[in-house]
């Protein structure tokens, strides 16, 4: 045996392999659901939580009866936290997987990494974690919170409730806070105040050594005037942020910090007892009593058999998106793309907080704001929460760029970002 | 020494910029007609406060077989390091025939100019033939390009045969450097050196571990050389360096203790003091 | 209102009518209680003894409801309810604010009678805010929490500030003063008054005086205010600063709000001395941030140093023994949940022991077998960190895990108003300096660093000489990795404790190593603190990216004019 | 001499029919992809012709690195940053091909300079619009950045472990630097959503096709030019330098221009697999400058064979075929695979897969 016959063999079991990924034949009695979560590499913390979600309601759905008669199948696969693996991964599911929908995705590049492949081959996807906005695809449906579900009803909770008059806009540098941030100072500066109140703060990923930034920001809270931080800070970042804040003596009474990006399974890595008081805002909390919400997460922890797990937005969005698409899919009689997405918009499920989710035509969905105060057993106190629901804005109105857009994928208009001045529709692919 | 002080040393107008000093090589500038081809004075080199070199001053003639000796820690390599331009003396200047300064040359710079050092431990390219070892080492344009275009010509060729006559390696051309013997692995790297067709050769220890006869044959094979050929040979054999030398030079504590023939040498009190300690 | 409804939502739906008669209660008791705050206003003082027992009566009934009235969901409700529990001045204000403040005033589920609550093993204790009488014990789920919210929080300090001014512990007093400054009233300025002249200690007094300074300064003549001013001068407290600030504001039309020039004046020459001062103070600052941060940077470093530098190992796996080192401090913390402040010193020798025997293992399996072969060594051991990473997601979770602060490490040392040391980095700079002076002892003084060293110089001759290297060099690894164990204890105390920690660390740990000098344990010491200076004083006008960017840079430039770093080995031995 | 010929063709057997398969499949898989019909058992798919086309590019990552680890001994722990940018090149020309057809539809600008509120283009986005000028850049770019690193760095002999280390640094300085939003190239989510090349939309199958039979046809040629160089004289003094370093120097070699000739050559080949890299997977992001990646990429050379170049070849397949293999079988438990492999191969096999089968070779001749 030489070594090129081996290489041979190496080789020609590639293309066999290859091959016969198109002999395969696509079984027809089950619905196939695309998981596409990482569970290796530095997004695993979050994303393996809602790998198990949808675990748990396709488990939940099947014994329900699966969906028109048929049975649920899933297919988990792991993009690793690698953005071009998504799309690799992606393009498996779609085309070789023959999956009808996917869940997946939780960082922006790795959707924006995905969105190319969904549009071409018309896949479809459920994106569950609040992010920046600035975008509406026909293929994906958004059910996280964009900025104005969350960050802009925080902003006016701080403003009126609690009297703040300075802001520390502090983010990680990546598209979310930046975009965020730049929503936000458009809003601030348009409710008058002043560029000397704002200071906004980029620091890189999984930052460390908070020391400087915690000190500057404890002197720009003492100038007299009421100070709040509003913090887009990513994952890691936060448990030596928080702990700096706790020892350079800056509580939620001097300077309270509202968090977008803090929820419940952030929490748990994190001691509480030094954050009591500080605030995030989500449109949903583990916390609210809600009997659907009770029945969830009691099926969550026996899902998973650990009657300590937490439950957070994300997977309620998750759910939201789940029930949402079983629903589409009855309503259509069919799992195909075009006719599920039509079937999608107007569709209504009810969200874990006690009120009721709809899918508006932008792909985005209504939902609540809540705001909630750390505790120290590791939950959130709502203290405030928006009259009704408010519906997702796919394009900001407080960025010059996107004023003028607007997202309704309904006849006859059907675009993501039609512009309203130019009367044109851009950036579709198709 | 302070940014200003190598300001003030590079704008001294007594000097030329290296980098608009010509490009020479040896047959051009190499002027040995007062003597001596080698000579340093008072190179003084230290590490870390210990004085491996203190004021040396040596001086080797055009074709001179010079046999160099001193106790371990005498500084021996040093000297060589300094000369082939590996180590940089703390102080002192070192000549190559009247007018080439070495200490402003890099290490390929100097062996182009016709300085040849053999290491005390062998070393020669393992994974190469003894052949390609020997085409490598020799004399010709060695800027990158015409390396990577080069072909051997016949010349070359003849050129390599006539050395593996004179090394004895004329059987094993073929062979992987690597499965050489120790002596002939010292033979090959005298080869490669003869290969640069060199003026003058620093000889580390040629015959460290070798057998009797393979000494003997080294012995014949340097004295062959001299002469058209400077060489400076370090050893610690003094019954290699008696079969050998003309002139002894004694080294200790980095500087010269004695100079002389080996009689000479071997009979004064100082030497005998640092060898016996008597 | 809204915030209240929702929290009513559900399960709570059938206590609202109770719910509404309370609050009607509390409308009748609060007339009450304006009526007596008005009696209270008139008779001069607010505070004073013989008032306080004149009202008893009054309050001894405003007291109770109150007190009930906190069980209200509403915030707004709560507030009023705390107003009048400060005003009405009754010594059992004091506890009964405090619990609230500290999460352990509680009301029952079946009566509704408000109780504090201390835990004992699960089970709460009870007694009576009221009269201060036993209750027993009762269950949490009996119980439900008075819930406050940053607004109640921060009333509550106020008012608890106020309240402790004369409490017998002079760092509650000074505490309270400073709680207090710059937004005296005037009876709370008359009573400081009073109690300035009896206050014993000095730091109490200067702050008094100071709080006492800037209420003059706001509504004193323009003599006093100009006394209040030189007696201000200097003062760093930021409150001071913002009223001195304040004076040499102009308005709109550029004219200056304040016209006494005199007074201008000298409020321009406090801020002066002011700056200068901060100034000290802030360079102060900056360099014990960046030697905090090199202390970071040597405890991670330090190991490497040891199997990098003396070994000529290149660890990939150095960083997930520093995990396996703050995990170990997981652990331990959960073994012992009620000795947090002793699980640190437990889990030192611990994450010693653990990450030791993990480096040892590595020495023995995969290292053993690649020594003369440094950059291969690389390799494997990157795949050993990948393995041991997957092991810990796989056997603890694929989440970070929380290490609490034990109470010694929390907080900060207050120098002066504008200067405070974190305690935990304190401690941690301090616990760097320890852990290198031990090892440094233990390469120069022990029987095994000798070994050590003579092995990591010239093996084979060690050998000859009747050492068994292949002892050596595991105890050597596994000293590296004990350290690598140690540091992950003293991180696990500043940053996230997750599977993926070590990855921040290695590279940089890498480049102290290599910065300071391979074999040199000074030139990794001295390598880390000053990077983590240069770091620190870089950040303020690049930002945090940036900074790291210039340093990297910084020793890429560096390497090449040095390439064997600060403390180089010289020498013909180190050229192979 | 003849001999000394033949047996460098001997020697290169496996190079041979490396070059042969490449070959083959830059043939037949457009062919299988394009021609024959989906339903039949020949058909290959895109999602195949991509994930093949991803390897390749990888291949010729791995042959870069081995280029400069297998035969002069510099261990590059930074050449995903070569690759990164090559790959950021070529994602800069697609960026500019997107035109008005970004959400935007700003003409001039790409989508997250406009969100980000950048009323111009920055000079270094300028020629970018024009194929060859972007072709030019993913050479030079790379090329440059390891002329002045290397320059620095040989000249001053920073050699092994050092080495190793400070292009680590480099590629990690890069990797924070890319991360930032002010730098202007896309921040964390860097350059995607390309439409077209060259006029071709990126997503049809006759472009995808294209850009595979392009990767392997680069692969064979920068396959050839690899050997060419290793077999020339220049091979040679690359080797001696790599044996001993010293002893090169004292017959006369600038050994610091070699290393450097060597490493610069390598880069661009790093560069150019980015650039094809690119457009197949549609996405550059800083993640590409890593320091694991370019550690990871070290272990694929190691894996397959150092000093071997289809050994680098192969290794880079390997690795990433098992590792596309692996996460779908075993999606938690494949990492614990791959360390295993690395440290097994690392210890008991440090000539790589090549070498158990040149030993065979050599039991059996």
């Amino acid at each position: 045996m030489n070594m090129i016959r081996k290489l041979k063999v190496v080789k020609y079991a590639l293309i066999g392999a290859a091959l016969s990924f198109s002999a395969q034949v696509q079984a027809g009695d089950t619905i196939k659901v695309g998981v596409l979560h990482s569970l290796s590499g530095t997004m695993a913390i979050s994303e393996s939580t809602l790998k198990d979600t949808v675990l748990m309601m396709i488990d939940e759905q099947n014994k329900a009866g699966g969906v028109m008669g048929k049975q649920l199948e899933a297919v988990v696969v792991d993009p690793a936290s690698n953005w071009p693996l998504f799309a690799e991964k992606t393009r498996e599911l779609i085309s070789k997987k023959k999956v009808d929908v996917i869940f997946g995705c939780w960082t922006s590049v790795s959707r924006k990494s995905v969105l190319p492949v969904l549009e071409e081959l018309n896949g479809l996807l459920f994106y569950p974690v609040q992010y920046e906005g600035e975008e509406s695809s026909k293929n994906v449906f958004y059910t996280g919170a964009a900025p104005n579900q969350q960050a802009i009803p925080a902003v006016d909770y701080l403003m009126n409730d609690l009297e703040v008059e300075r802001w520390v806009l502090a983010g990680t540098d990546y598209v979310y806070p930046r975009t965020t941030n730049k929503i936000l100072e458009a809003y601030l500066k348009a409710k008058g105040v002043k560029s000397k109140d704002i200071m906004i703060n980029y620091t890189p990923f999984g930052h460390s050594d908070w020391q400087s930034i915690v000190s500057d920001i404890k002197k720009f809270g003492s100038r007299g005037k009421k100070t709040a931080v509003v913090s887009t800070i990513n994952g890691d970042a936060n448990v030596p942020f928080y702990k700096e804040l706790g020892n350079q003596g800056i509580t939620a009474d001097n300077i309270p910090v509202v968090a977008f990006s803090v929820g419940e399974e952030e929490l748990s890595g994190i001691d509480t007892k030094p954050l009591v008081g500080h605030l995030a805002a989500w449109n949903y909390f583990m916390s609210v009593d809600a009997d659907v919400n009770n029945e969830f997460i009691k099926s969550w922890q026996k899902f998973v058999k650990n009657k300590k797990r937490v439950s957070n937005d994300p997977m309620e969005a998750t759910y939201i998106g789940f029930k949402m698409w079983v629903k589409a899919v009855e309503k259509a009689g069919t799992t195909d793309t075009d006719a599920v997405e039509k079937a999608m918009i107007g569709i209504a499920v009810p969200n874990l907080t006690g009120g009721i989710a709809t899918m508006m035509p932008n792909h985005h969905l209504t939902k609540p704001v809540l705001i909630g105060e750390i505790q120290e057993d590791g939950q959130f106190e709502v203290v405030w929460k928006t009259n009704g629901t408010v519906v997702g804005d796919a394009w900001s109105d407080f960025l010059p760029g996107s004023k003028d857009l607007i997202s309704d994928w309904r006849a006859p208009l059907a675009c993501g970002n039609y512009n309203v001045k130019t009367g044109k529709c851009s950036g579709q692919n198709f | 020494m302070s940014a200003l002080d190598k300001l003030r040393q590079t704008m001294r107008r007594d000097q030329v910029w290296n980098c608009m000093m010509p490009h020479y090589t040896y047959e051009d500038v190499l002027d040995t007609r007062k003597g001596p081809i080698l000579y340093l004075e008072d190179v003084t080199v230290s590490f870390d406060g210990f004085k491996a070199l203190d004021a040396l001053t040596l001086d080797i003639n055009d074709g001179e077989l010079r046999c160099i000796i001193g106790a371990n820690g005498a500084g021996k390599t040093t000297m060589m390091d300094v000369i082939t331009g590996k180590t940089r003396p703390d102080e002192g200047s070192v000549y190559y025939g009247q007018r080439i300064d070495l200490l402003r040359l890099s290490e390929p710079e100097i062996a182009a100019l016709g300085i040849g050092r053999k290491f005390q431990k062998p070393t020669v390219f393992e994974h190469h033939s003894v052949l390609i070892n020997l085409e490598l080492s020799m004399r010709m344009d060695k800027r990158v390009w015409t390396t990577l275009f080069s072909k051997m010509t016949g010349e070359q060729r003849d050129h390599i045969d006539e050395v593996l006559q004179i090394i004895g390696l004329q059987e094993e051309y073929h062979n992987r450097a690597g499965l050489l013997s120790h002596g002939q692995k010292q033979w090959l790297e005298i080869g490669m050196l003869l290969m640069q067709d060199p003026r003058l050769l620093l000889v580390d220890e040629p015959v460290a571990g070798m057998t009797g006869q393979e000494t003997e044959r080294t012995a014949e094979l340097l004295t062959s050389l001299a002469g058209k050929h400077s060489v400076v040979v370090v050893e610690h054999d003094m019954e290699f360096v008696r079969s050998i030398a003309r002139t002894v030079t004694v080294l200790h504590q980095g500087s010269v203790l004695a100079q002389g023939d080996m009689d000479e040498v071997q009979n004064d009190p100082r030497v005998r003091e640092v060898y016996l300690g008597s | 209102m809204a915030s209240g409804l929702i929290l009513l939502q559900g399960a709570c739906a059938k206590q609202e009518p109770k719910m509404n008669q309370s609050s009607a209660a509390n409308q009748i008791s609060s007339g009450i209680l304006y009526a007596s705050r008005a009696l209270l206003l008139l008779l001069t003082g607010l505070i004073v003894a013989w008032i306080f027992t004149s009202t008893a009566l009054a309050d001894e009934v405003g007291f109770e409801q109150a007190v009930q009235q906190l069980t209200t969901r509403k915030f707004r409700d709560k507030e009023k309810a705390v107003k009048q529990l400060a005003d009405i001045q009754d010594k059992r204000t004091l506890p009964v604010l405090q619990a609230l403040l500290d999460a352990r005033l509680y009301y029952r589920k079946s009566d509704k009678r408000v109780v504090i609550v201390v835990p004992i093993d699960g089970q709460y204790q009870l007694s009576d805010p009221l009269n201060g009488e036993q209750l027993g014990t009762a269950a949490k789920r009996q119980l439900k929490k008075i819930g406050i919210n940053n607004k109640l929080r921060k009333l509550l300090k106020a008012k608890l500030a106020s309240l402790s001014l004369e409490s017998p512990d002079v760092e509650v007093r000074l505490a309270a003063v400073e709680q207090m400054l710059g937004h005296l009233d005037e009876a709370q300025a008359d009573y400081i008054t009073r109690l300035a002249e009896q206050e014993q200690d000095e730091d109490v007094r200067d702050a008094m005086g100071s709080a006492l300074a800037l209420h003059q300064l706001e509504h004193g003549s323009d003599e006093q205010r100009l006394q209040a001013i030189s007696l201000l001068s200097g003062n760093l407290s930021q409150v001071v600063n913002n009223h001195l600030q304040a004076l040499l504001e102009k308005n709109e039309q550029g004219e200056f709000l304040e016209t006494n020039t005199t007074l201008r004046k000298a409020a321009s020459r406090a801020l002066d001395l002011i700056s200068s001062r901060l100034q000290i103070n802030s360079i102060i600052e900056t360099t014990f941030f960046g030697l905090s941060l090199g202390s970071v940077l040597l405890l991670a470093a330090i190991g490497l140093a040891i199997t990098f530098g003396v070994m000529g190992v290149i660890n990939m796996a150095h960083g997930e023994l520093i995990m396996l080192g703050a995990y170990t401090t997981y652990l331990v913390q959960s073994a012992m949940p009620n000795y947090t402040d002793l699980s640190l010193i437990v889990a030192v020798p611990a994450a010693f022991i653990v990450s030791g025997l993990f480096g040892i293992m590595i020495e023995r399996f995969v290292i053993r077998h690649l020594y003369g072969r440094p950059l291969e060594t690389l390799l494997a051991t990157f795949g050993v960190s990948l393995i041991l990473q997957q092991l810990v997601r796989t056997v603890i979770s694929a989440q970070n895990v929380a290490v609490s602060n034990p109470s010694w490490m929390s907080g900060s040392w207050q120098i002066n108003a504008a200067l405070s040391l974190t305690y935990n980095r304190l401690f941690i700079f301090i616990f760097a300096m320890v852990v290198f002076v031990a090892l440094l002892l233990i390469l120069k003084k022990t029987a095994l660093g000798l070994q050590v060293r003579a092995v990591s110089q010239n093996r084979p001759m060690a050998q000859a000489m009747g050492i068994r290297s292949g002892w050596v060099d595991a105890m050597t690894f596994g000293l590296g990795s004990g350290v690598a164990g140690i540091a992950g204890v003293a991180l696990s105390q500043l940053t996230n404790v997750g599977p993926n920690m070590g990855q921040a660390y290695i590279i940089d740990s890498f480049m102290v190593v290599v910065f300071g000098g391979v074999g040199n344990l000074w030139g990794t010491f001295v390598g880390a603190l000053s990077l983590g200076a240069a770091n620190k004083f870089i950040e303020p006008w690049s930002g945090a990216v940036l900074a790291k960017i210039i340093v990297l840079v910084f020793i890429i430039m560096f390497i090449q004019k040095y390439p064997r770093g600060l403390f180089p080995q010289k020498g013909r031995s180190a050229e192979n | 001499m003849v001999k000394l010929l033949q047996q460098y063709f001997q020697r290169d057997r496996g190079g041979n029919s490396m070059l042969g398969i490449l070959l083959f499949i830059s043939v037949m898989v457009p062919v299988l992809n394009l021609v024959v019909p989906e339903s039949s058992v020949f058909h290959v798919s895109t999602y195949t012709v991509t994930l093949i086309g991803k390897y390749l590019t990888f291949a010729l990552l791995a042959l870069a690195v081995d280029l400069i680890w297998g035969y002069c001994g510099i261990m590059s722990l930074g050449h995903g940053a070569f690759f990164a940018l090559g790959g950021y090149a070529m994602g800069m020309y697609l960026m500019r091909q997107i035109g008005d057809r970004g959400v935007y539809g700003n003409p001039e600008l790409p989508d997250f300079m406009v969100f980000l509120n950048w009323s111009e283009l920055p000079w270094y986005w300028s020629g970018f619009d024009m194929f060859w000028f972007a072709m030019l850049m993913v050479i030079v770019v790379p090329g440059l950045l390891a002329f002045v690193f290397g320059w620095l760095a040989f000249r001053s002999r920073v050699t092994g472990v050092y080495l190793s280390i400070i292009t680590q640094a480099l590629t990690y300085a890069l990797m924070l630097a890319f991360f930032r939003n002010e730098m202007g190239f896309g921040g964390n989510n860097g350059l995607t959503d390309f439409k077209d090349i060259l006029g071709y939309s990126l997503q049809s199958d006759f472009t995808r096709a294209s850009l595979f039979a392009a990767s392997a046809i680069i692969l064979a040629l920068a396959y050839l030019l690899s050997r060419y160089i290793i077999n020339s004289k220049l091979g040679r003094v690359v080797v001696a330098i790599r044996d001993a370093e010293d002893r090169t120097r004292f017959i006369a070699y600038r050994v610091e221009y070699y290393k450097l000739w060597l490493f610069v050559v390598s880069a661009i080949l790093a560069g150019m697999a980015g650039a094809l890299y690119v457009p197949q997977v549609g996405i550059i992001n800083p993640g590409e400058f890593s320091p694991l990646n370019s550690i990871e990429l070290v272990i694929w050379v190691a894996i397959g064979g150092r000093g071997t170049l289809y050994g680098a070849v192969a290794g880079a397949v390997l690795v990433n075929f098992s590792k596309t293999w692996f996460t779908g079988i075993l999606p938690e438990g494949w990492i614990f695979a791959l360390g295993a492999l690395f440290v097994v191969v690392t210890i008991y096999l440090p000539r790589g897969l090549v070498g158990i089968m040149n030993r065979k070779q050599a039991a059996q001749t």
